[in-house]
């Protein structure tokens, strides 16, 4: 079997990088640790770099596991970017804050490896393996304070509930793999086909005793497979019902940690779950949309209700980054069977999404951690007159919860603007107008945050104004820049993700020609 | 299948199992007690004594004799242990080590079955008398029962991974010889691996796999110097202090025939085996003398080294074996893989593995050496504080700052 | 006419103020205050522009300029998302208006001393969402331009506002940007049905809705428009949100703000969803009724001076749906006029209100008394704004609701009777308060104040000119309206009664 | 299938009723060092199956594994619970509700695996067992990345846990 | 050989009884014990897949599915233990809902 190795140098190179790191910090005791930071983060920007000029043409598989396709090279890029500011907004946390510094990057760096091999995994056994090397980093990462409690109570229920899910997804596969005989998402796609056809017909007939179940066609274990493998991936993006360990995770982490979850984790989550669903199991999509289409209505109006009654800025976050995978499913549910290019256009609109809220979420995290960085507090309360001691954070902070909120000139309306409208497209009106009541009620409490900034006077025994570190403050800058422009001008990026979508939908589009040709 | 091959009549399976399962039973009591028998002979003539002389001749019939007064003796558990994890242990801690038996090649064609994963089942059966060990532990209620249970499972694990890296250096050796032949597949199969060892034995090819595997082995059997689980001076016995009668037996039985066991395996896997060393092809009988004799070396050299070496403190041991011999397992199977995929030969891998183990040496030494060198007052003569019964309640920490 | 790129500027010049604003370092707030003052000059000389060169001969969507945006996202239609800009004849004297608001909002906030340089951002964001909302041509862009005017006043009013602020503050966002829910989704709504694959208003203008779904969806944006229109049962978040908004953000928002809503209305509903506006424009009408009397009547119980303003604002925004709901040429041309003749109005109100309270830091009617002593030119601009107010001849204020009366008595008589009686309880207030406080006796406790700022004074003139103007020559205005009015779909022309622009042989 | 009952499936039987017992026992056991004995009960008839299966391969890390796994699991269930000194409430309070869940998932995977047609062969004679050198070589060509990943994961797991794990100078 | 069907059967209910376990149980190493038991269901389900379906498939992706399946366990079961243990030494508990500081 020809492998092409070459393929996959960057990941190669990123775990070298990872071991490195560790294996530096173990050699220089004594230089100032901040500096494995810094070397991570220019490390990370490197391959960032290297990897977008180097593979963005590339379309090719390796072996039948890995896809190194437009998608995947966009998602490596998108990855390395989400570590590469959660790295430069961590240096001064961690170094205040905890302590191996060497592995809690080097983690970083693995968790950031697990993100690129899901997105580019064209096979379940590879996907749930990446997921699992991103899940596992997440774990030690949530508990990397190990000396509070809150940290390791937070990882210690992540742990177990992440545990649980992965092992119903995993009993989703088994029966995929089952009914399909392969894991390979290509070759799942028509067997799909085949066997989720007229499934609802397939059980009356069962449950009517007739005993007349067709030899050849009735398989709804394929069903009950993928509701499986929904829900397990509904517990790793935190759909509700799933959702339990989403706020104890996010208070309990390091707070770089909190961002890193909040955008690496779920976008890496979500690019797995485009790729499955768009190359696998899009030809029956009519038979999982409704229960995502419940998920994602549920996880909106659910997560929002919830957020709604928090204290903690890190557990509101949480909450707001359920509902905001509720946005996201709506994405998913946009997918169409009969419309490939809808669907393709659905998918672009997930992922612009997905980029637009990461890029705002660590544009909120990186505010808050040069925040806590001073301050040691994360209460909302604990946020107030800061936009007299440091206006430039309470800015980035307005501006990204604003975005969030879906509120224009910001990243946050137009994505949500065009996925509501891939959903409304596809005839799920009733959903989109949850989606934008929930980004309604979501206006609420981002208000509440705004208003302890903007309102208040400064409390406390420390009211001076205060610096933010160079880097963290250039990071800010550019991601709120980022977030303006996703904002005001998203053409440009959108056209990259069209033309990395495409591939998702190769298959789709041959058999839906095949379909169209009998 | 073999028995009846040796006794030259066909006879029904069921027959042919329960002939095999008596031929284990046998061997085994026969083997404990020859092995009692030895040790006390040996660590005597160590220590200037004559040991058992009364019973029997030269004290021969000592074993029986302990046995029978195991046997006669109240079976007594105590009022607070756990009812089914007490009485259950020692048939957990034997059991495996009595499965153990199966893959075992004493001749090339006496075993019970020639299984094509034989490694893997012997490491995966043995592991599991662990089982017992810390069930016998929990269910005494005894604290130095628990102690030296947690230790016996700690060091069993801790030094089977470099264990099983060395087993799997081997076996990447075999592999590599035997697809010469044709079969790289068979190298999972202990008699394979015999079969392989006509005119080389591994010993040459590996001496550090040797080394690691005799020194794991003794971990694993708990016999000194690594016998802390059970040491008297510091946890009364271990994790069957409470044990009498037979049951104490048993656990004394599996430790033997685990004993003779692993013996067996380390003569196979690098002594050759039932091979003779220049290649002839030697009959049956011969066989069996030359397992024997290479088995009987190895048993004098684990007994005497009981007496020879004194007992090492827990950390030590812990540390011994994650942090020199794992790597040192690792580079070896590194080391194997390179220089197989690019078709070294075998006095290469030899060298490579025989350099290897000069450094462990080195490493070794340079480590007492500098130890020494900081003088006795930091030499801890009590184990570390076995924290792990006696944590505080801890009252948890007050809600904060990160 | 083809300078769309006049309407560019309307949304460039304060966007650049904006950002240079942001360069600013806060601590030259002279610096901040003059960038504002020019952009808004600027603006306002280009609305001035506008106005007087849309050609109202031709009448229509002039000034068309259309870019490509959001393109490539096959579900937003082949030409996805354009910005595209264009000024009818109602438009026009929208862009007026809000030129002329804003730049007098800017000088009456040039007292701001407390982070000036947040304030103008935030002001020149909400400046640049209202010209949004009056050019746009897109409903993506309309949509975008209506939440970024939404979006400041939250920050606006809880930095700079007072009395009850956050509560009023959040009311009033969260009913404004509720509203915009339901313009949201039925935008969406009117996009899918249309199929035509494009958020361009004027061509979905083009397409028959199906009167089931126009019935269905007129609702959501009237609702939702109206929401910002202070419609009846939804206008509560309007005087709490003038009480605690600051001198500017007040005018900004009564005088312009609350237009966006009526504008909307003859946008999104009775030019897209004509169809819908039979089954509806009489509700609108019965409810913009009812705000009327029952703004009049809220105002006479009020003490405080802005409660006063803000629930005659109410009242008057019941009179501009009132005229919308009349759906005959002279009541629509009436409300439009009467979006400008408030807005104007009410910014001045706000603008001397303002005035008022940085110096006594009460705003309540009982404690004034005899400020003519002190304060004469406050008294003399606050009467005559309380004049347009109740709809005296001459001034803005009775041409528009002249209109608006004309227009109901002929599709709903009862309710001109409404309407007239409502504005004869506004001449109850406005009288009442200009009695108590302005003339009456002097209550010496207000011995040191002193008149008003010449900033204030500069803001009142630009404000008055237009009223007066309006008032004895509002020919500029009807003709661009009138025309522009009479094309809406389903209006029904009665040209037969009285109607100004006839004055002008058209 | 072959008709009749064969002694691989009383074989089978055995060891599943085996099985599923151990694994009530596991989520019932009222002491934590049962519901850990119960487990490798259970771990050994899941084995066994695997067996039955002809793949000793899997059988044997299945043992390999968690026979050590597990051990270390019941050892610090040991030390963490001290069950014998204080008897804690081994369950939570949404008892029934979880119940009641499993019992629902139960039914439907019991409902959509009766009510599907498997491939399966013709006959069991078709069966055939799984060499070790097939999966060895899938898993060094095909799953060559899998198998890297599961390196990695396994050298982060174990970082992860020794870091976590072990005692800090300002830990009490 | 059994009827696949029935290994089927037999693994859900191995499954659900995990599940059961995972749903009822608050200590944490019970909960881990039961996600364990459901890890095992799935591995049990791949084999029999591929053991009954290889003749067809001509792939045994289920038996090397079921092989890391068993190795992500052990690993798992590593971390978590380590979790646990430094969840036992901050607070003195390993019962998740003693473990509560934050809401659950």
């Amino acid at each position: 079997m020809d492998l092409e190795y070459q393929l996959i140098i960057p990941e190669f190179v990123m775990a070298g990088l990872a071991v490195v790191i560790i294996a530096a910090a173990l050699a220089l005791r004594n230089v100032d640790q901040k500096w494995f930071g810094y070397a991570t983060a220019i490390g990370l920007a490197v391959i960032a770099i290297v990897t977008a000029v180097a593979y963005w043409d590339t379309n090719d598989d390796f072996g039948t596991v890995l896809a190194v396709d437009h998608f995947t090279v966009l998602f490596r890029v998108f990855f390395l970017g989400i570590a590469f500011f959660t790295v430069l907004a961590a240096v001064q946390f961690a170094g205040d804050r905890l302590k191996n510094h060497a592995e809690f990057y080097g983690l970083i760096v693995f968790a950031t490896l697990g993100m690129m091999l899901l997105a580019a995994s064209r096979e379940l056994l590879t996907a749930y393996l990446s997921l699992e090397l991103l899940s596992f980093s997440f774990y030690i990462l949530v508990g990397f304070n190990k000396l509070n409690p809150f940290s390791n109570e937070g990882s210690l229920k992540y742990m177990l509930l992440g545990a649980f899910s992965s092992a119903l997804m995993l009993y989703g596969i088994s029966l995929i793999y089952g009914v399909t005989g392969t894991t390979t998402y290509s070759a799942i796609g028509p067997d799909v086909v085949e066997g989720t056809r007229n499934i609802a017909e397939q059980l009356a007939s069962f449950a009517g005793g007739s005993g007349g179940v067709d030899p050849d066609g009735a398989r709804p274990g394929l069903l009950i497979g993928l509701v499986l493998i929904t829900a397990g991936l509904g517990f790793k993006v935190s759909a509700v019902p799933f959702h339990q360990w989403t706020p104890d995770a996010y208070q309990g982490a390091p707070l770089p940690i909190t961002a890193f979850l909040s955008a690496g984790g779920k976008a890496a989550a979500f690019a797995f779950f485009l790729r499955l669903f768009s190359e696998a199991f899009l030809p029956a999509a009519a038979e999982w949309v409704w229960f995502v289409a419940i998920l994602a209505a549920v996880t909106m109006i659910v997560g929002n209700l919830m957020a709604l009654q928090q204290t903690n800025f890190k557990r509101l976050m949480a909450y707001s980054s359920i509902s905001q995978v509720g946005y996201l499913l709506v994405g998913i549910v946009a997918l169409d069977a009969a419309n490939i290019s809808q669907s393709q256009d659905a998918a672009s609109a997930l992922v612009l999404h997905l980029i637009g809220y990461v890029t705002t979420n660590i544009a909120v995290f990186a505010a808050i951690i040069a925040f806590y960085n001073r301050t040691g507090r994360d209460d909302i309360v604990d946020l107030r007159g800061l936009a007299e001691r440091q206006p430039f954070l309470a800015f980035a902070i307005a501006a990204a919860l604003f975005s969030l909120a879906g509120m224009p000139l910001f990243a946050g309306f137009a994505t949500k603007f065009i996925i509501f409208q891939a959903a409304f497209n596809n005839g799920f009106l009733w959903l989109g107008a949850i989606g934008v009541t929930a980004s309604f009620v979501s206006l609420y409490y981002y208000l509440m945050v705004i208003k302890q900034m903007y309102l208040y006077e400064p409390e406390g025994s420390d009211r001076e104004r205060f610096h933010v570190s160079r880097p963290l403050a250039g990071a800010l800058v550019v991601l709120v820049a980022g977030v303006l422009f996703i904002g005001l001008y998203p053409t440009p990026l959108f056209d990259v993700i069209h033309s990395s979508t495409e591939g998702l939908f190769e298959q789709a589009a041959a058999l839906s020609a095949a379909v169209m040709g009998q | 299948m073999v028995l009846s091959e040796f006794a030259g009549v066909s006879m029904p399976d069921w027959i042919d199992a329960l002939l095999r399962i008596i031929f284990i039973v046998a061997l085994m009591t026969i083997m404990a007690f020859a092995l009692i028998y030895l040790e006390r002979k040996i660590l005597a003539r160590f220590q200037a004594r004559v040991g058992p002389t009364r019973t029997g001749p030269i004290g021969t019939l000592q074993s029986i004799a302990d046995a029978l007064k195991l046997i006669t003796k109240e079976d007594v558990r105590p009022i607070t242990a756990d009812r089914w994890a007490f009485e259950l242990a020692p048939y957990m801690a034997f059991v495996p080590v009595f499965l153990v038996f199966v893959p075992m090649p004493f001749t090339e064609t006496w075993f019970i079955r020639d299984l094509n994963l034989g490694l893997l089942f012997v490491f995966g059966v043995l592991g599991l008398n662990i089982v017992g060990v810390v069930m016998a532990a929990w269910g005494s209620d005894n604290k130095y029962a628990l102690l030296g249970g947690v230790r016996a499972a700690a060091q069993a694990i801790s030094y089977e991974i470099p264990m099983l890296l060395i087993v799997v250096a081997v076996v990447m050796v075999a592999a590599g010889r035997l697809a010469v032949d044709g079969d790289a597949s068979a190298a999972g199969s202990i008699n394979s691996i015999v079969g392989d060892q006509t005119t080389t034995p591994y010993i040459l090819l590996q001496p550090l796999g040797f080394f690691i595997f005799i020194i794991g082995m003794l971990a694993e059997l708990h016999r000194p110097p690594f016998d802390m689980p059970i040491a008297e001076s510091e946890v009364v016995g271990g994790y069957f202090v409470e044990y009498s009668g037979m049951r104490w037996g048993m656990f004394f039985l599996a430790e033997y025939t685990a004993l003779f066991l692993l013996v067996v395996l380390a003569s196979s896997l690098f002594l050759g085996g039932w091979n003779w060393p220049f290649g002839a092809d030697v009959g049956l009988g011969l066989q069996i003398v030359l397992t024997f004799v290479k088995t009987s070396v190895l048993i004098v050299l684990v007994i005497g080294s009981r007496a020879l070496f004194p007992r090492l403190r827990i950390d030590q041991l812990m540390a011994f074996s994650w942090k020199v011999l794992l790597p040192f397992a690792i580079i070896q199977v590194i080391a194997n893989g390179i220089i197989l995929a690019y078709g070294g030969a075998d006095w290469v891998v030899g060298l490579v593995s025989f350099g290897l183990l000069a450094a462990l040496g080195g490493l070794v030494y340079y480590i007492m050496r500098r130890k020494q060198g900081e003088g006795a007052r930091t030499v801890q003569t009590t184990p570390a504080t076995p924290r792990v019964i006696t944590a505080p309640e801890v009252t948890p920490v007050e809600a904060g700052g990160d | 006419m083809d300078a769309g790129e006049a309407l560019l500027l309307l949304l460039l010049i304060p966007g650049a103020a904006m950002l240079l604003t942001i360069l600013v370092p806060s601590r030259h707030a002279n610096v901040v205050r003059w960038i504002a003052l020019i952009a808004t000059t600027a603006t306002l000389i280009d609305s001035i522009w506008i106005f007087a060169v849309y050609d109202f001969a031709q009448g229509g969507y002039q000034f068309d300029l259309q870019y490509p945006w959001i393109e490539n996202i096959g579900f937003l239609g082949e030409n996805g998302i354009s910005l595209h800009l264009a000024v009818d004849g109602i438009a026009a004297p929208m862009v007026l208006l809000n030129g002329l608001v804003g730049f007098a909002g800017v000088l009456v906030s040039w007292k701001i001393t407390h982070r000036v340089k947040d304030f103008f951002i935030l002001f020149m964001a909400l400046f640049t969402g209202v010209y949004g909302v009056y050019i746009g041509q897109d409903l993506f862009f309309w949509f975008f331009a209506y939440e970024l005017a939404v979006l400041p006043m939250y920050l606006l009013i809880v930095i700079w506002g007072s009395t009850n602020k956050e509560y009023g503050a959040m009311k009033l966002t969260m009913v404004l940007v509720g509203g915009s829910v339901l313009i949201f989704v039925g935008i969406f709504a009117v996009f899918a049905e249309a199929g035509a694959g494009t958020f361009d208003m004027a061509v979905l203008r083009d397409i028959e809705f199906g009167r089931g779904f126009a019935n269905t969806f007129f609702p959501f944006f009237m609702i939702g428009c109206g929401v910002l229109a202070g419609l009846f049962p939804f206008h509560t978040w309007s005087p709490d949100g003038h009480v605690a908004a600051p001198t500017a953000v007040s005018m900004l928002h009564a005088g312009v703000l609350m237009k966006l809503g009526a504008f909307g209305i003859i946008r999104l509903g009775m030019e897209i969803l004509p169809a819908g506006t039979d089954f509806w424009m009489p509700v609108l009408l019965v409810l913009g009724g009812v705000a009327a009397v029952y703004g009049a009547i809220s105002a006479i119980h009020q003490t405080d001076l802005k409660f006063v303003i803000g629930y005659s604002s109410v009242s008057h925004m019941g009179f501009v749906l009132m005229g919308l709901g009349t759906m005959n040429n002279i009541g629509v041309n009436g409300a439009v006029l009467q979006m400008f003749s408030h807005g104007v109005m009410t910014a001045l109100f706000f603008a001397m209100v303002g005035g008022l309270y940085d110096q006594a830091h009460t705003r309540d009617i009982r404690v004034f008394g005899g400020l003519v002593r002190k304060m004469p030119l406050f008294v003399i601009f606050f009467g005559i704004a309380g004049l347009t107010s109740l709809g005296l001849p001459g001034l803005s204020g009775f041409v528009a609701e002249f209109h608006i009366f004309v227009g109901t008595i002929d599709t709903f008589p009862l309710f001109a009777a409404l309407g007239i009686l409502s504005a004869a309880l506004t001449a109850i207030y406005v009288l009442r308060l200009m009695g108590r406080a302005a003339l009456g006796p002097f209550n010496p406790r207000w011995e040191n104040l002193k008149d008003l700022s010449r900033w204030e004074i500069a803001a009142a003139i630009v404000l008055i000119a237009p009223i007066i103007a309006m008032g004895i020559w509002p020919d500029p205005f009807i003709d661009r309206i009138a025309p522009t009015v009479a094309e809406l779909p389903n209006i029904d022309q009665i040209g037969g009664l009285f109607t100004l622009s006839s004055l002008t042989g058209r | 299938m072959e008709d009749g009952v064969t002694a691989t499936q009383v074989v089978f039987w055995i060891l599943a009723v085996v099985m599923l017992i151990s694994a009530i026992g596991v989520v019932t056991a009222g002491n934590i060092v049962y519901a850990a004995l119960f487990f490798i009960a259970s771990l050994a008839g899941v084995a066994g199956i695997y067996l039955i299966l002809t793949v000793e391969f899997i059988a044997l890390v299945q043992l390999l594994i968690y026979g050590s796994a597990v051990v270390i699991l019941i050892l610090f269930a040991l030390m963490l619970t001290r069950a014998r000194e204080r008897p804690q409430a081994l369950f939570g309070r949404s008892r029934p509700l979880g119940i009641a869940a499993s019992l629902g998932l139960l039914a439907a995977l019991i409902g959509g695996i009766v009510a599907t047609t498997w491939t399966t062969p013709e006959s069991s004679a078709a069966i055939q067992p799984v060499g070790l050198q097939a999966i060895g070589d899938a898993i060094f060509t095909i799953w060559i990345v899998p198998f890297i990943i599961v390196g990695v994961l396994l050298s982060i797991a174990l970082d992860g846990a020794i870091m976590l794990a072990s005692p800090d100078e300002d830990d009490n | 050989m059994p009827p696949l069907e029935h290994i089927l059967v037999v693994n859900a209910v191995l499954f659900a009884i995990g599940a059961m376990g995972v749903l009822t149980r608050r200590n944490a190493v019970l909960i881990l014990l039961s996600v364990e038991l459901m890890l095992n269901a799935v591995s049990l389900n791949m084999v029999a897949f591929a053991v009954y379906g290889h003749v067809d498939f001509g792939n045994i992706t289920g038996v090397i599915f079921a092989f890391f399946i068993i190795v992500i366990a052990a690993a798992e079961v590593a971390l978590a233990l380590g979790i646990v243990v430094r969840t036992f030494r901050n607070r003195a508990t390993a019962n998740v809902d003693e473990v509560n500081l934050l809401k659950w």
